[in-house]
């Protein structure tokens, strides 16, 4: 059917573009063009491979051919040598970095390695609203073979030496979790999924949930068996409307199959799960919190211990896990403990879903082993920074989380590393930043979160973070003194120590990892009074450029305060001790000389 | 729907499925069946999945192309919504990102009727894993 | 009881398992310091939401420092609660603390008493960093007949919240709003009065700063004392005797009756008089409806109700006025003794002194602040003269005395003047949770069955259990007696009630935990539970002290039926000493 | 704290106690019986709470507690257009904040307000989940994505027509 017999794929990805990808794709046309191959050999200008650090890329199909650095230059030689020879030309070739050899067929390159999928299996290939697409990809199977061929304390051993940890913040081991509520004897046990996605900026679970419904709906039902509850919660946003939706179809459906509902597949085995909605309070993300909300209380946290397996929901011992978390633990029973403790680093097994933002060209969902570098992270799957700017730092674990810079760039993420540079998995977020970032900025916005999502409860958290935005402010607006810094490591080290919950242990983290990584801009604020990214613009000026200004007066006419001078026809300039800001010179002026910087 | 009452009726589902899905896709009916996904999520659906959805249940129909469509979750080009995948009879799936009405008028038209490729591929750089017993 | 051993502060401890770090250092005389924490054992109130983290403690192998109120003792411990690290955070805590409250100690109701002001000193702070430009939270001033609520000085240690809610099912406060917003408030943030608080002011007396304090009278009192053409009587509730003391620095559980009504002499009142007196006359007239009411249900009458609820409590009428108002017509019809003791003043004795209604103010001395919005009710005035015209707090009247240079514990013994002034030990003991039943027993008893009992103290009825009953013989008719103090136990009672499962003749409610003498009004107890048993040590210790010690043998009680009122439930008895309820309840919605 | 009365009529308490009844006035459905209200009111003014606390024999202040703890719960009726600008953090460094002050300026109003002709109303939420097409408004039910402050005019003119 195709008039094509061969492809040649070129990125155009913007990291690629701005190499002139573009142009390398005009240059192969009329190449091919030359000799006759227009008709049978396409030029197609794809999304990004991910590889930008390599970029441009060009692959050719269909015998995986990938090059990397294509220049416009190098177009002729594709032609010529590869496509009418059929010779691959070496020097264009990927050489693999650890044997230096160079890779023809692309499907050996590491670099596919670099993503690997569990949590999101099926996230983008199943109908989520059938459950037969569902089954066909060996769903709850694992739920099956557990029920006539495992005892729970079978099942939990696994879990266990599978090394899989909480995905939702602490990185607690989830097999041991599950013991603990499973030890605790108790007329009624509850098993509940933490889907109250509250980072900004992290959307994983929401994925999972919308793409693959039927993962958690198992994985619960095997918490269940091995806990010995019969009943189970979502616990879910009601900002994510399509999620509920898709849960209720996917709860109906395992229902109809007896998937849930009474004696599952003929085990005897009872379980079945209920929505409880979350109502907008980022807190409820704190277990306790959680359940207290799921009993229509304000979701403030308490002390833990009692722990939930102790007394959780109704104060009957209960396991809490996250929606990335339990999307791990059918394939987890499936393959095998060995196999997932294969992947990942000596602590932190397994993959992490992460979501990519921010000032990154490839935003999205992305899943790699424990152990990835933030470097293959941003650069290689994310496509590096957007618009050719300069990395200047990525902030990870949400508003509990802290700033990396470019020092931790090729340190491998897991749960560890990460805590110990000052920040934390959290359940994922990645937000990219670039030279126009400023960090003080950055660190008030997380803290601006945290004031308002704090639940007032203790007294470091509800006053003590209102006063670190507070001094951020006045960083920001350049009425920062030297001692204000001290004092946002103390209060923030004070906050973060006695505080109740986890929200509050780490709220401090921005302020602390911005301090740490970036003191030099803080010092700049309060110091020089100056925000070298441009973003604090009481710390910016009003200046009139030389070449543009044409002398009108406009702007002198326009300034409430008579802070602009100069003679008609000559140059106009502001003097900065009398200035308010206002910003009506710049308004006025109609030949683009009134600048802020 | 019967109630799937042990592990061995579980796995004949699965097999079933498979064996239709297989069916479907490796071309061995009668008809070709060309299989669309589109990415059904938040972030899909606010960029316009359901429009191009849409779109392209009706005009396959319209122009006399054998096809199913279908909706999936979140395949985690954000950068790139609305995706969609297409799987042509006996041929490895193809990702297009930024699909709009428009462009996925030029899918059908080159790629699913003519058989050449369109610009706005998007490469796939992941392993899934295999739980095939 | 398995036994655990710890260190804390490089000393041992062995505490039995369940114990907290806070418990456990206080073993070994370490006092760690606490703030939100409250703990009334005995009364199963308590209150540790782990919030202000004064009481953090470093527990060795713990990322983040331990609240020493909530955290469990466990096996080897090693705890610091002094080390450079504890010290700095809770002193940063407490400036935080600080730095969202009004710095008005000077003209603050609780200054001197308040446990924010103590822990500022012990911790030294004397500048609070960065304050010029600290946002501070502003509330709305509510005042109610009884209670002001300002909350700026709220520091949410959520004692209030314990006490209206698990404690006396009240409801009324709630914590609102989140993060540094948050405040505890009625609902919509309304006034207390549109609230169903009934005034119990048990959030006043475990309120640890200004937030919370008593509508003070003191100044109304002044002006009446200095008002010549004005005669000022006054009366003090039983319970008052057994805790002024506590305010001139005495040990709880001190009777300083004679004492107090020098100092109310010395202050100018032209009357002492008790509230003891219109106790036992509380007595004749609810002992009377008790038996009235019980002998027409045992002659079969379907009409009449039982049991019968005491009625001398103004909490817990608000209480039933809102919440049970279906049930209104089962409490004793009889007016509470400081209302009594208006009417009577305010009538009996203003005639037999030749004063108008007009010239005499009424002052009572109680340990409770819904007085305050009970003399305040229309149903107790005449022509818009209220009976009892001001009603102040045991604390207010430390103040007045305090203000007169007067100091309590030098001074001598005087007695209430007559005839109001004369009572019996039963009417002492309405002082504490069961007090009134057993003073209605004791002249019931004799009443009923005419015989003379042979010991009066009936112990079964005592004691600090939140419901307690008792079955008392009188004379082979058994009565059956409930008794309830705290709104949350009265609760239990009356939905028995209303399930028609209660098997009860009469029940006693008290409002507030050990009855009066744990009132709103009294000294603060800061916590300690055992202030509350020593007063009411103190008001047993009274009442066997006294020769009389059954209300219908009061002399002056019998004399004010033969020269005024004629006899128990009599006509005129009704007009003056008994009243009637009120549904409380507001019904927006009726359409 | 809300200022207007409303009268409630006796078809919306008796829908409000429907709702109370299908979760057997548990007190840990409050969160739920709250939502379904809200759903069907819009907002959640004192009455519609006095009488759900009324209902579920809660205290009323207890309902208010938990209805000002929750941001997804208002007490405020909101306009007929809701704009809701996301201010996660994908949103914010890709300059969230320009736009909504676009929103504020060109509607008159602050977050959490309505305009005065009850059209527009405007509030801020925390990350939609669209992070690739950051800054994210949502006006109704309707996404638009990579919103640059010289797009918030046109978006509201195609409301105002």
């Amino acid at each position: 059917m195709s008039r094509y017999s061969m492809h040649i794929l070129v990125c155009g990805g913007t990291g690629c573009k701005s190499s002139d990808s573009d142009i390398l794709v005009e240059k192969l046309k009329k190449e091919l063009d030359k000799q006759g191959l227009g008709e049978t050999v396409q030029v197609i200008m794809t999304g990004c491979f991910g590889f930008c650090e390599k970029g441009p890329i060009v692959k050719v199909m269909p015998d995986n051919t990938f090059y990397t650095q294509v220049k416009p230059s190098d177009a002729e030689e594709i032609v010529e040598e590869h496509i009418v020879k059929g010779r691959k030309i070496d020097h264009l070739l990927y050489t693999d970095p650890e044997t230096s050899k160079h890779i023809t067929d692309s499907n050996r390159m590491g670099f596919y390695k670099k993503q690997m999928r569990i949590a999101l299996r099926n996230c983008g290939f199943i109908d989520p609203e059938r459950i037969d697409e569902y089954i066909a990809r060996d769903g709850y199977m694992a739920l099956g073979k557990v029920l006539s061929e495992q005892t729970p304390e079978e099942t939990i051993a696994l879990m266990k030496s599978s090394g899989l940890r909480g995905r939702g913040g602490a990185g607690f081991p989830v097999g041991l979790k599950w013991e603990f509520a499973r030890n605790n004897v108790s007329d009624k046990k509850y098993v509940v999924c933490n889907a109250d996605e509250g980072d900004p900026g992290a959307f994983m679970d929401r994925s999972i949930l919308e793409g693959d419904p039927h993962s958690v709906l198992e994985a619960m039902a095997i918490i269940g068996y091995c806990i010995g509850a019969d009943e189970g919660y979502i616990y879910i946003r009601a900002e994510y409307p399509l999620a509920i939706a898709r849960l209720k179809t996917a709860l109906n459906q395992a229902r109809e199959y007896g998937l849930l509902g009474k004696d599952i597949m003929g085990s005897g085995f009872n379980f079945d799960i209920g929505l409880k909605y979350g109502a907008g309070a980022f807190v409820c993300g704190e277990e306790t919190a959680l359940i207290h909300s799921m009993e229509g209380e304000r979701g403030e946290p308490t002390l833990k211990p009692p722990f939930p397996a102790e007394s959780g929901y109704l104060g009957k011992p209960t396991n809490v896990n996250n929606v990335e978390t339990l999307a791990n633990v059918a394939p987890i029973l499936l393959k095998g403990a060995e196999w997932f403790s294969s992947i990942g680093t000596e602590k932190s097994k397994g993959t992490k879903v992460f979501a990519l933002a921010g000032q990154i060209n490839n935003v999205g969902l992305i899943e790699v082993p424990m152990g990835t570098t933030l470097r293959e992270v941003i650069f290689e799957i994310g496509g590096g920074i957007k618009d050719g700017k300069k990395f200047k730092a990525v902030q990870t674990g949400g508003p509990s989380g802290g700033c990396l810079t470019e020092k931790h760039l090729d340190t491998p993420i897991d749960y560890e590393n990460l805590v110990e540079n000052g920040s934390m998995m959290g359940s994922g977020g990645m937000i990219v930043m670039d030279e126009d970032d400023c960090m003080v900025s950055i660190a008030k916005y997380y803290l601006d979160f945290t004031v308002e999502e704090s639940c007032g409860k203790c007294a470091p958290c509800r006053i003590g973070n209102k006063r670190l935005h507070e001094l951020l402010e006045r960083i920001c607006e350049g009425k920062g003194e030297t001692a204000d810094l001290d004092r946002l490591r103390n209060l923030g080290e004070v906050i973060k120590d006695t505080s109740l919950c986890g929200l509050g242990q780490s709220s401090p983290n921005p302020v602390l990892s911005t301090l740490d990584n970036f003191y030099d801009e803080y010092t700049s604020h309060v110091h020089d009074k100056k925000c070298a990214a441009g973003v604090c613009k009481d710390l910016m000026e009003y200046f009139i450029l030389e070449e543009h200004c044409v002398g009108c007066t406009a702007c002198a006419r326009a300034c409430p305060v008579g802070a602009i001078s100069g003679e008609r026809k000559e140059l106009h300039v502001v003097n900065p001790d009398t200035c308010i800001k206002c910003g009506a010179c710049l308004e006025k002026c109609k030949f683009d000389a009134v600048i802020l910087k | 729907m019967n109630k799937i009452k042990s592990l061995s009726d579980l796995k004949k589902i699965r097999e079933e499925q498979n064996r239709s899905i297989e069916l479907r896709s490796k071309g061995e009916a009668a008809e070709k069946l060309v299989q669309v996904k589109v990415a059904m999520a938040t972030c899909g659906i606010a960029s316009g999945a359901k429009e191009t959805m849409e779109f392209l249940m009706d005009s396959l129909e319209k122009r006399g192309v054998n096809a199913v469509v279908t909706q999936t979750g979140c395949m985690g080009y954000c950068y790139a919504e609305p995706t969609i995948e297409v799987t042509m009879p006996g041929k490895e799936p193809v990702v297009f990102g930024n699909v709009n009405t428009q462009k996925a008028d030029e899918i059908i038209e080159k790629y699913i009727k003519g058989g050449a490729l369109v610009d706005g591929i998007i490469p796939v750089n992941y392993e899934t894993i295999q739980t095939k017993e | 009881m398995d036994h655990i051993k710890l260190l804390i502060d490089g000393k041992t401890v062995e505490v039995p398992k369940g114990t907290t770090v806070y418990k456990a250092a206080k073993e070994v005389g370490i006092d760690i310091p606490v703030l939100c924490y409250m703990d009334l054992h005995d009364l199963n109130i308590e209150n540790k939401p782990g919030g202000c983290r004064i009481c953090s403690v470093e527990i060795e192998g713990r990322r983040n420092l331990a609240p020493s109120c909530s955290t469990n003792v466990s096996e080897g411990m090693v705890v610091k609660t002094n080390s450079m690290r504890v010290i700095n955070a809770r002193r940063t805590v407490m400036e935080l603390i600080l730095s969202d409250h009004p710095k008005e100690c000077l003209t603050c109701a609780k200054s001197g008493n308040c446990d924010l002001q103590d822990m500022a000193i012990k911790l030294g702070i004397r500048d609070i960093p960065g304050q010029e430009y600290a946002e501070m939270s502003t509330y709305r001033l509510d005042t109610s007949p009884s209670i002001i609520r300002e909350m700026d000085k709220c520091i949410m240690c959520r004692r209030c919240e314990t006490m209206c809610n698990d404690f006396q099912t009240v409801g009324a406060l709630n914590a609102v709003n989140r993060g540094f917003n948050a405040v505890v408030a009625p609902a919509f943030e309304m006034n207390l009065e549109h609230s169903p608080c009934t005034y119990c002011g048990q959030c006043v007396a475990v309120c640890p700063t200004g937030a919370l304090t008593e509508v003070d009278h003191t100044a109304n009192v002044i002006q009446a004392l200095s008002d010549p053409n004005k005669t000022v009587v006054v009366q003090t509730a039983p319970a008052v005797r057994a805790a002024l003391g506590e305010e001139f620095g005495m040990e709880p559980g001190t009777r300083v009756t004679g004492k107090m009504v020098s100092a109310l002499k010395n202050l100018g009142f032209d009357y002492v008089f008790d509230t003891d007196f219109a106790a036992d006359l509380t007595i004749m007239e609810e002992g009377t409806e008790l038996l009235d009411r019980l002998s027409r249900h045992l002659d079969g009458d379907k009409d009449v109700q039982l049991p019968i609820l005491t009625s001398c409590c103004p909490g817990w009428v608000n209480f039933f006025e809102y919440h049970f108002p279906e049930m209104k017509d089962i409490p004793s019809t009889a007016r509470s003794p400081q209302q009594m003791f208006g009417s009577i003043a305010k009538t009996y004795f203003a005639e037999k002194i030749g004063v108008k209604r007009e010239e005499m103010v009424v002052v009572s001395i109680m340990p409770c602040l819904a007085k305050k919005y009970e003399c305040q009710r229309d149903e107790f005035s005449v022509d818009g003269n209220p009976d009892v015209d001001f009603s102040i707090s045991t604390r207010e009247l430390a103040h007045l005395i305090k203000q007169a240079n007067l100091d309590l514990s030098t001074m001598t013994d005087s007695e209430f003047d007559s005839p109001l002034g004369e009572s019996s030990g039963a009417a002492v003991i309405f002082g504490a949770t069961g007090g009134v039943i057993e003073a209605a027993t004791r002249t019931a008893y004799e009443l009923q069955t005419g015989k003379t009992l042979e010991s009066v103290d009936f112990k079964q009825l005592r004691g600090l259990e939140g419901i307690r009953s008792a079955t008392v013989d009188f004379d082979g008719l058994e009565i059956k007696i409930g008794i309830a103090h705290g709104l949350g136990n009265a609760r239990k009672l009356l939905e028995e009630i209303k399930a028609g499962r209660s098997e009860f003749h009469a029940i006693e409610i008290m409002a507030c935990p050990g009855g009066c003498i744990g009132g709103g009004g009294q000294p603060l107890h800061h916590g300690n539970s055992d202030i509350l048993k020593a007063r009411t040590r103190a008001i047993y210790e009274e009442d066997e002290a006294k020769t009389l010690r059954k209300s219908h043998e009061n002399p002056y009680i019998i004399k004010l039926y033969e020269e005024f009122l004629d006899q128990p439930m009599s006509e005129k008895a009704h007009k003056l000493l008994h009243t009637h309820y009120f549904e409380r309840k507001r019904k927006v919605f009726e359409v | 704290m809300s200022t207007v009365k409303i009268e409630l009529r006796k078809d919306q308490i008796e829908k409000i106690h429907e709702f109370c009844d299908e979760f057997n006035n548990e007190h840990g459905e409050l969160i739920n019986v709250l939502h379904k209200t809200q759903q069907a009111f819009g907002y959640l003014p004192a009455e519609v709470q006095e009488v759900i606390a009324d209902k579920m024999r809660l205290p009323v202040a207890k309902v208010y507690g938990v209805v000002t703890f929750y941001s997804f719960f208002t007490m405020i009726p909101k306009g007929e257009f809701p704009v809701s600008i996301c201010t996660g953090t994908a949103c914010y460094v890709r300059g969230a904040e320009n736009v909504l002050s676009e929103f504020k300026k060109q509607l008159d109003i602050e977050v959490g307000e309505t305009s005065a002709d009850g059209r527009f109303s405007l509030s801020c939420l925390r990350c939609v989940g669209a992070c690739g097409l950051a800054p994210v408004v949502l006006v109704g039910e309707k996404t638009y994505g990579r919103v640059a402050p010289d797009d918030v005019k046109e978006i509201i003119e195609e409301y105002r027509s």
